[in-house]
């Protein structure tokens, strides 16, 4: 209905290749940045609390996003399933904890990406078994990365300074002045410092899956004996993809810990994190980075939603709620699963065809 | 450096020689505790030798069938009438996820239906939570006449200590899995089972359509949850974080192979009484608490050099 | 389908609208309440949250609120989960919530730097950190009425009574995570000073169901007493292991969280002899919850099973809430007010009385020890007492025992200003 | 038997050139079962070889010898004038070897020119943080290899396919994507396994065309495996006939059709 | 560089726009390409280089001034190159039909004595090639496309790219030669001979010269504002003179954007991705996509088929006086907005329609509610009336001045007058020179004061001034009592129908009309499929009682349209039938341009003609075919006459 397709034609590659190669979808998506970038940091979201709306959706969804992402890269793009996302995110998180520890005046936003580092060799680690082992197999591998990192979090007490609270606590940070850790940090700074890295990186992601990176990746998911043959080298593949996802995960948990959470315990790492993470992938479609805005977006906001809306249409319990939403989660997951295996993102995509030639249905 | 090679090569051996009661009740309980192990993955055995799905909602089973049968007793049913009605709810249970989930997902890569389960967990956990409540609860173990007291062997001088309740369980997971074989061996549906497993085709040609092996395979899967849920809940009451512990059904599995249930009672012996004997005398050099992570990562040593498993064929890639 | 979905979601968004930006009504006391009635600590989370909610809804019922204000409690599902944690508070605070319980060291953690900013104080009575007994540096937080620390001291206290400590061993098994590491730099500390052997036991947070390691090692290192800092299911399993070493119940003290009648009821008779401290009244015999049982669970309004009122971790959610009331009334008293705000609750936090009169007149005679709101002294110095299970029930079989303050005190302060010593932003904050 | 040592002039007139790969003595085994037995044959520059034998003979064996993916318990591969040690298959396509498979192995996940611009991986060279810019060099070399799969596309005929995800696509076109992929490597020696099975007669001549069309346009040496054996006779210059894992003959189409033992083994069992 | 407005120079010669061009447009795109799945573009300077060379080219393999040079092919750039570059170096472009059979081609090879073909690829090298015994004046072949030639004998071929090169390597005495050859080129040199295929005979060899082209060109570009900014789509043979007149001629002198499509199979996507502001296409074309329109909202759900209806109801009333710049009511007006969005322009957008400024539409008459359609979405379609022999434009519509039922108002410098007999004659500066060879003809069609009679009957509107067609002059005959005969004009008004594919009215010298129809396999199709009527062929559909009942009332709603006319009263149709098979121009009974051969038809299914007369009520007949293999057959069928009922109204009048 919004596509004016008729007179955008490419004369070269570089405009096909193009991550929005149709001018709507520019527009498009030029109204969402303007939206996250000039409307929520000062309105928060429509009928909601600002606060709330900021510190309890947006912060998270927009740190999600990037777990999702990274995520994504692995399992929906690699496809080498991935049960140690917690941890990495953990791995980031201390890693920056000890960096700023390291280094007090050094730039936060520095030491978050140079955090990102030190998780993406924990991964690249830990992906080593990849190469000999597959499938569900990987997921034991992934799982005593998983296991063993919660293990270090809490037995090396150097990770946490010797506190004896058990937990890393964050440093107030600047940058440029403005407050972006730390309790005083305004919710529109914090949202925007992330959101930041958010766009940095989803470019980033897209840059490296429209690419010859990302083709290696999805060859290997496909058909990893053909890919072989092709001249992938399996290794240095899938490590880059264990790699780059641990990157992206470690950025994340850093930022959950530092802009969002404030203080951590291993309990913000555990396994269960790593579900919640795999089902933002699963919903929002494996192998899309839209998907995982969507997927992470969805996985989140759902619950409380169900919450919400349980405790103020029906007067139902929240912990009913509680309870009703893991199941409705659950059997959503199933429920994708069956009718449309690539999740929300496919979905939209049908939407989005259908909009591309409305009036008609194909 | 002599202190390192000490402590880790001659100390622990030292310690077992010097106190060989101890040793032998470590290795007591490392055996109980794989033969839960082993339990448990039993279960991820048979469904994945008849449906090639890696059912993550295995864990969550064992705890789901516990609760069904404490929370029915909770309402004033017999504990014999609760087991039965248990076991109709596992198959209930089966059939559903054969008609819901199964069925719908026909065809679909591994992955997708790996990641089913993992949905399926949720609901579990969630429905789980809904009906019995969050709480602890306590195994009606003295109804189902499982012995509780222990025996105590004095051997020179020393003491092992036997809780009735462990050679229960010993006992019962044997008589399961010698059930199990009879069954796989001796009966139609066991052998169409087994065809399943090879051939899918075949089994059609024993009568049984793919879909009724389908509720066969989850309904033995649950048995066997409920079995391990019963045994595991009378060691340690029935809660929810019983189900982090089932996975280390996993690491057992890999050990032991995803298709051989003889590899699933020997991985599970391996991993119970390797990680007792490492947590107990090498575990104090890095400070003790190994165990939640000690299995997985044999298991991922372990995979690096014999990916099939144990008791796994070698696998022959073809193009 | 799509469409009735969206229908829901809108409708649901709507909703939420219109109940967050309802204006808080006039003389309204909203307590926001964080719990957990779902996760894997559950067992533990639901009797708090019933006693809680169970004495406020009471005071309601019976008084029509407190000093004539109405309490409005609004339950906010945690599942003893951080990121809900933040989640809840961040649903509520906005509505004028007056204190947070977060019923979760974790949860306190991010609490405890937002508190100034939101100027909303945090009582975590009995748990989260330590180091916020100390009131010049954490204003806004409240520990009362004792810490971990001071706890431990007492402990470490009753056994030197009882047969004295010097030269004995003392095995020390614990969740593994913030909460169960807490006390150790105090064990580490009181060891050589007070001459006893220390041997730790962790249990790991997933594994707390499979401890036979962990009791092995006991039965290997065979320590005169064990002090237990469990959670959740790990106690009951904990107990379990004990019996089956034949360890000696009466030499096995849990903390405040690892001996509840949760905990024991599913041992039972194994667990005879098993000690456990406590800083708040067991059983009904209180008129107080008499009326609790009259107004409110009578009335059908509490989610208590009638059997658990009176239980340990039942009352001990009441205690929480008398606090709460008290600090309440303390500060409507001092502001004239009926209708208070964060700060003026932070104000009757350090300000009420607590004594045995008080408790007398609230219904609640000998349930607890003094206490008395301090602007200094947030930990309360609050002494424990000991109770031991006798196969059915908890019997009280101690006076409270004073923690050793001249001990704990420093090791709070070196923590406090630990604590602040990389929060620039916290230099300048004392309280009053 | 015509003199191979020094190439010799097919029957169209091309010139083929000297000995490109030859396969020593080669025997296969897996476990106890033997695939193959002591074949030796060569593959000269310029040539269509085609290897033909009845199901089971061990054609795909042996192409998989070739391609390096499967290492023969003994005899030798010889390349280019040198023995071919053991090694992985991601180094044999980087010796310029490209294949096709019998049960097409495309990425399902992509597109017609996302698969075939897979061909080009191992030639794109720029690191991987002009990867992540995608800026400069990066994309120059994206768009460099990308005009090359247009040209493969054009020339393969499967444009209107472009974009379409190559799962949807009939078996037809998908051995055609395949092919397309293979030629993207730019290899010096084409292997194609079966690459007419299951086509219809129409298919099938497009098919042969192409073939021919390649060997003519790019000078790509091919060596194909095949089961019907009359589609071999017009396109190859050479064919080794294979039973049982045994090398029952190798010359050329006449000369092999002529063969008694491959009439016996081969055309009288089949037909 | 100058852009944004047209030429308005005239220079004598298409070469000299080419270079004009390359100056005042430069770097401006002049021709794209879809090839490896992207617009290639040419600019300017780069086609006046391209064509300079392969003129040298062409010099250097001996073509002579006054050579025809064949070209066959698709649209390509390379093969407008080749016409520009012909023509540079004095020779005349003689552009063929690319899916003529090689005698066709041959016929016209040998008619023009081309010494040279340019050909497109393999097939139409192939072509050429089997026919060149007959054809002793050819002596060299040129191709674009070298796919599958490499093994060909190049003796006496040569790829366009070498010659190209060939070119840039020419000596400084072939430049000059060049230079001196394009000097010469003024208005009366020949710029192109194109063939008209007739609807009878041998096809006439055009010759038009570059006064003819420049001219015209340059006057219609003036009349539509036409500017160097326009995109244009090539889909049209380039033998036809529209296709000349548009992408060359038009092309050159204004410098449109010249695109050509990938494939003859990717056409409509390759107009949707260009999205031309100036377009044309014939009568059928839209046809085709209002039919496409309609059957793709009906595959749409209640709610979308309900908001088209909607719409489209309005457009219908507001969206013709909205684009004729008539005030309409501010709520239409709003309403045509939302439209606009919902309906319209993704409509638009999803024909590639979206940026048509002037789009045309001649050849044939258009069905006004094709014709409306397109003008009520907004779209500016007109009609024109034109010929090969009138380098196209006679009358064209103005804006604002644009109706279904006429033909416009005589375009610039163009007089337009009526025979005694009712034949159209015109005069302009795009009258043709002469037929090639044919002296004959020539003096049958134009007369010494330079009036082209243009064999069709027409009348002047009074009041307007605009043209309205009746038929073919020839084609307008008597019946057997002297009343007007105008076959076409019904035929056009049965073809309205959607359902209704083609149509042949016979009566001449008879007393009364009947009538052969042809179903639309698609649209007939679809109907069946709704109303749950089975068929396994088009030729038990085209028998189903159901479809006759149908096509009878839509051959009946006709007679009650041509009954007002009181001239044309008498052309009703008494009787007709259902066609067993498609017409077809491989089986001669249509034109390659589609247009109905009555006269063959009338002669090939004769037996049907009598029955339609004899009062049968059904009759047996057996047709020969030709299967697309160039394999002949035959099918039999008996066909069910109908009579269908006549409006006498007015008829009374036209008997007075």
């Amino acid at each position: 209905m919004f596509y004016r397709e008729a007179g955008q034609f490419k004369t070269s590659y570089k405009q096909y290749m193009q991550a929005f190669p149709i001018r709507e979808d520019r527009i498009g998506i030029a109204i969402w940045l303007a939206i996250a970038l000039f409307y929520v940091p000062f309105f928060g979201l429509p009928g909601l609390e600002y606060t709330f709306a900021m510190n309890a959706i947006m912060i998270p969804v927009v740190i999600f996003t990037i777990t999702a992402i990274g995520l994504n890269i692995l399992v929906g793009f690699t496809g080498q399933i991935s049960l140690g996302t917690g941890a990495f995110m953990g791995v980031g998180a201390y890693a920056c904890y000890k960096l700023t520890t390291y280094f007090p005046d050094v730039n936060i936003i520095i030491i978050i990406l140079a955090s990102g580092f030190v998780s993406a060799a924990v991964g690249a680690m830990f992906g080593l078994p990849s190469l000999r082992i597959k499938g569900f197999y990987l997921v034991v591998a992934t799982l005593a990365a998983q296991f063993f990192l919660e293990w270090c979090f809490i037995r090396v007490e150097w990770l946490y300074n010797y506190n004896p609270s058990g937990a890393i606590e964050v440093p107030q940070r600047e940058v440029f002045g403005l407050i972006v850790t730390g309790a005083a940090a305004e919710p529109a700074t914090r949202y925007l410092m992330v959101l930041g890295f958010l766009i940095l990186l989803t470019i980033i992601a897209g840059n490296l899956v429209r690419g010859r990176v990302g083709r290696g990746w999805m060859m290997i998911r496909d058909m990893d004996i053909a890919a072989e043959l092709i001249g992938v080298r399996p290794l240095r593949t899938k490590l880059s993809a264990f790699a780059v996802s641990s990157y992206y995960c470690g950025v994340s948990g850093a930022l959950m810990v530092f802009v969002w959470l404030g203080a951590a315990e291993v309990e913000s790492f555990d396994v269960n994190h790593s579900f919640l993470y795999l089902f933002m992938v699963i919903f929002g479609g494996l192998g899309s980075i839209t998907g995982s805005y969507m997927g992470a977006a969805f996985i989140w906001t759902f619950p409380i939603l169900m919450k919400e809306m349980g405790k103020r249409l029906f007067d139902i319990d929240p912990i009913i709620m509680e309870n009703v939403s893991l199941v409705a989660i659950g059997a959503l997951i199933v429920f994708i699963l069956i009718k449309e295996p690539h999740g929300l993102a496919r979905l939209w995509q049908l939407v989005k065809q259908k909009l591309r030639i409305w009036p008609f249905a194909h | 450096m002599s202190g390192i090679f000490y402590d880790v090569l001659a100390d622990p051996f030292l310690q077992m020689w010097q106190m060989p009661d101890f040793f032998i009740q470590v290795l007591w309980e490392g055996f109980v505790s794989g033969i839960l192990y082993a339990l448990i993955a039993l279960g991820f055995v048979l469904i994945f030798k008849a449906s090639g799905i890696f059912n993550f909602a295995q864990g969550i089973m064992v705890v789901f069938s516990g609760l069904t049968l404490v929370g029915l007793h909770a309402l004033g049913v017999p504990a014999f009438v609760a087991l039965i009605i248990t076991l109709g709810v596992m198959y209930v249970l089966a059939y559903l996820v054969e008609r819901l989930v199964l069925r719908n997902l026909v065809n679909q890569p591994d992955i997708i239906l790996f990641m089913a389960t993992i949905g399926l967990t949720n609901i579990l956990i969630g429905g789980g939570q809904w009906i019995f409540g969050g709480e602890t609860k306590s195994m009606i173990t003295a109804e189902l006449m499982i012995p509780t007291g222990s025996s105590v062997w004095e051997p020179g001088g020393g003491i092992v200590i036997f809780q009735h309740i462990d050679i229960a369980a010993a006992l019962i997971a044997a008589m399961l899995i010698v059930g199990l074989a009879l069954f796989f061996s001796k009966t139609k549906v066991g052998r169409a089972l087994r065809a399943v497993a090879d051939d899918h085709q075949a089994s059609l040609s024993v009568g049984i359509s793919l879909n009724q092996i389908w509720v066969i395979t989850w309904f033995a899967a649950g048995i066997v949850a409920l079995v391990a849920g019963i045994m595991w809940g009378a060691r340690s009451d029935v809660s929810f974080s019983l189900q982090i512990i089932a996975l280390k059904a996993l690491p057992v599995l890999v050990l032991g192979g995803f298709t051989s249930v003889p590899g699933a009672i020997v991985g599970g012996l391996i991993i119970g009484i390797g990680e007792k004997l490492f947590e107990i005398y090498w575990g104090p050099l890095f400070g003790s608490g190994v165990e939640g992570w000690f299995a997985y990562v044999i298991a991922l040593v372990f995979l690096l050099f014999r990916p099939q498993g144990l008791f796994g064929e070698k696998i022959i890639e073809r193009v | 389908m799509l469409k009735k979905l969206i229908t829901g979601a809108l409708t649901a968004a709507v909703a939420i609208t219109a109940s967050i930006n309802a204006a808080q009504a006039e003389d309204e006391l909203f307590i926001p309440m964080l719990s957990y009635r779902t996760g894997p600590f559950a067992g533990g989370g639901i009797p708090f949250a019933n006693g809680f909610h169970d004495y406020l809804e009471m005071l309601n019922a019976r008084d029509g609120g407190i000093g004539g204000a109405k309490v409005v409690l609004e339950e906010c599902e945690t599942a003893y989960n951080a990121q809900k944690g933040v989640e809840c508070y961040e649903a509520t605070k906005g509505k004028g919530a007056l204190v947070y319980n977060p019923l979760s060291t974790g949860i306190t953690l991010q609490l405890i730097p937002k508190a100034p900013v939101d100027e909303i104080p945090v009582l975590s009575m009995g748990y989260g950190l330590s180091a916020a007994g100390v009131g010049e540096t954490f204003p806004w937080t409240f520990t009362y009425p004792t810490s971990y620390w001071s706890q431990m001291s007492s402990i470490l206290k009753y056994i030197d009574q009882n047969g004295g400590l010097k030269g004995k061993k003392i095995g020390f098994i614990y969740l593994d995570a913030g909460y169960g590491r807490e006390p150790i730099p105090l064990l580490e500390q009181l060891a050589p000073e007070m001459g006893f052997e220390l041997a730790m036991f962790p249990v790991a947070g997933k594994e707390m169901q499979a401890q036979s390691a962990q009791w092995l090692n006991v039965r290997k290192e065979r320590p005169d007493w064990m002090i237990m800092w469990g959670w959740g299911a790990m106690n009951a399993t904990a107990i379990k292991e004990a019996a089956k070493i034949r360890f000696p119940m009466d030499r096995f003290i849990g903390n405040w969280w690892s001996s509840a009648h949760a905990d024991l009821v599913p041992v039972g008779e194994t667990g005879k002899g098993y000690i456990g401290a406590n800083f708040s009244g067991i059983g009904t015999d209180f008129p107080a919850i008499q009326d609790i049982i009259k107004y409110v669970v009578e009335a059908g309004n509490s989610q208590a099973d009638p059997s658990t009122v009176g239980n340990v971790l039942y009352n001990r959610g009441v205690y929480n809430a008398v606090i709460v009331a008290e600090a309440i009334s303390a500060a409507q008293k001092m502001t004239g007010k009926k209708s208070i705000s964060g700060a003026d609750m932070r104000m009757g936090l350090e300000n009420f009385v607590l004594d045995q009169a008080r408790l007398g007149e609230l219904g609640l005679a000998g349930f607890t020890g003094d206490l008395k709101g301090d602007c200094v002294d947030h930990e309360g110095g609050g002494s424990v007492f000991f109770q031991q299970w006798n196969g059915s029930d908890f019997v009280k079989i101690s006076d409270p025992i004073a923690p050793m303050a001249d001990v704990v005190k420093p090791l709070l302060e070196e923590a406090a200003a630990a604590y602040k010593a990389d929060k620039p932003e916290w230099q300048g904050q004392t309280c009053g | 038997m015509k003199d191979t040592t020094q190439g010799y002039v097919a029957e169209d007139g091309r010139h083929i050139g000297g000995v490109m790969m030859e396969m020593k003595n080669i025997t296969l085994r897996f476990g106890g079962v033997v695939a193959i037995t002591d074949v030796s044959f060569d593959i000269r520059e310029g040539e269509i070889r085609a290897i033909i034998g009845p199901n089971g003979a061990g054609k795909s064996s042996m192409l998989n010898v070739i391609n390096g993916f499967y290492h023969p318990q003994e005899g030798e591969v010889w390349f280019r004038g040198k023995k071919r040690p053991s090694m992985p298959p991601y180094e044999i396509a980087e010796q310029g070897i490209a294949r096709t498979f019998q049960n097409i192995a495309l990425f399902k996940g992509m597109t017609t020119i996302e698969n075939v611009m897979t061909g080009r991986q191992l030639m794109m060279k720029k690191n991987f943080l002009w990867q992540l810019l995608r800026l400069g060099p990066a994309l120059d070399e994206e768009v460099k290899h990308r005009r090359r799969c247009e040209e493969i596309i054009d020339f393969l005929e499967i444009q209107a396919i472009r974009n379409t995800p190559v799962g949807s696509l009939p078996y037809g076109l998908q051995k055609r994507v395949e092919l397309a992929r293979a030629l993207a490597m730019e290899p010096k020696l084409l292997l194609l396994d079966e690459p007419m099975a299951g086509m219809n007669v129409e298919e099938k001549e497009d098919m042969s065309r192409f073939i021919l069309d390649v060997n003519d346009q790019y000078g790509t040496t091919i060596a194909l495996i095949e089961h019907d054996m009359s589609v071999v006779m017009d396109l190859a210059d050479r064919v080794v006939v294979l039973d049982y894992g045994k090398q029952l003959a190798d010359g050329t189409p006449d000369e092999v059709q002529k063969n008694q033992a491959v009439i016996d083994a081969y055309l009288g069992v089949e037909h | 560089m100058e852009t944004g407005k047209y030429a308005d120079i005239a220079l004598q010669s298409i070469p000299a726009y080419l270079r004009h061009n390359a100056k005042r447009l430069g770097d401006a795109p002049a021709f794209r390409e879809k090839e490896f799945g992207v617009w290639q573009t040419w600019t300017w300077s780069q086609v006046e280089k391209i064509v300079t060379d392969f003129a040298l080219g062409l010099m250097d393999i001996g073509v002579k001034e006054g050579d025809f040079v064949a070209i066959i092919g698709r649209n390509r750039p390379a093969l407008y190159w080749s016409m520009m570059s012909v023509q540079m170096v004095g020779a005349v472009p003689v552009p063929l039909y690319q899916d003529a059979v090689a005698e066709e081609m041959g016929y016209v090879l040998g008619h023009c004595g081309a010494r040279f073909v340019i050909a497109d690829d393999q097939e139409q090298v192939d072509k050429v090639l089997e026919i060149q015994g007959n054809l002793p004046d050819l002596q060299q072949m040129i191709y674009i496309d070298p796919r599958g030639l490499r093994k060909y004998d190049h003796s006496k071929l040569h790829h366009f790219k070498s010659m190209q090169e060939t070119g840039s390597l020419a000596s400084e005495e072939a430049k000059a030669e060049l230079e001196r050859r394009i000097a010469e080129l003024n208005f009366d040199t020949v710029c192109v001979m194109l063939y008209t295929s007739g609807t009878t005979g041998r096809p006439k060899g055009v010759v038009l010269s570059n006064r003819n082209i420049v001219i015209s060109s340059l006057n219609s570009c003036k009349f539509d504002n036409l500017t160097d900014k326009e995109e244009i789509l090539s889909y049209l043979p380039i033998a036809w003179v529209g296709d000349f007149i548009f992408s060359f001629g038009q092309a050159a002198v204004v410098g449109l954007r010249v695109n050509c499509p990938e494939s003859r199979e990717t056409v409509s996507a390759d107009l949707r991705e260009i999205g031309p502001s100036y377009y044309f296409a014939p009568p059928r074309i839209f046809e085709a996509m209002l039919t496409a329109v309609v059957l793709r909202i009906e595959d749409t759900g209640a709610f979308k088929q309900r908001l088209y209806k909607y719409f489209m109801d309005h457009a219908s009333k507001v969206g013709g006086p909205l684009l004729d710049g008539k005030s309409v009511g501010f709520w239409d007006r709003l309403k045509y907005r939302l439209g606009e969005f919902f309906i319209y322009a993704p409509l638009k957008n999803t024909l590639g329609l979206s940026r048509v400024r002037v789009g045309y539409t001649a050849g044939e008459a258009i069905g006004p509610e094709i014709f409306d359609f397109f003008r009520s979405l907004g779209i500016n379609l007109k009609q024109l009336y034109g010929q090969t022999e009138a380098s196209v434009f006679i009358t064209v519509q103005p804006d604002g001045e644009v109706r279904s039922d006429t033909v416009g108002i005589p375009a610039p410098d163009t007089e337009v007058r009526i025979g005694e007999n009712g034949e159209v004659y015109y005069r302009s500066p795009g009258a043709f020179v002469e037929y090639y060879k044919n002296p004959e003809s020539t003096a049958e069609t134009k007369d010494g004061e330079g009036w082209v009679a243009t064999g069709d009957a027409g009348f002047i509107e009074e009041g307007t001034g605009h043209l309205r067609i009746i038929d073919r002059a020839k084609d307008v005959g008597k019946l057997s009592n002297g009343a007007m005969f105008a076959p076409k004009y019904v035929e056009n008004k049965l073809k309205f129908f959607p359902n209704i594919l083609e149509a042949v009215v016979f009566g001449a010298g008879r007393d009364h009309c009947v009538a052969f129809i042809n179903i639309d396999l698609n649209a007939v199709g679809n109907w069946a499929e709704r109303n749950n009527i089975a068929y396994s062929s088009y030729q038990e559909l085209s028998g189903h009682p159901k479809v006759l009942d149908m096509v009878q009332e839509h051959v009946e709603t006709v007679n009650r349209s041509v009954a007002e006319d009181a001239m044309l009263a008498g052309c009703q149709i008494h009787r007709f039938l259902v066609l067993h098979k498609e017409l077809d121009a491989d089986d001669g009974e249509m034109t390659r341009t589609r247009k109905v051969r009555r006269k063959i038809i009338g002669e090939k299914f004769g037996d049907l003609v009598s029955a339609l007369y004899d009062g049968s009520q059904q009759i047996y007949t057996e047709t020969e075919v030709t299967y697309e293999d160039g394999r002949k057959g035959k099918i039999t069928a008996t066909l069910e006459i109908r009579d269908a009922a006549l409006a006498n109204a007015n008829s009374a009048l036209a008997a007075e």
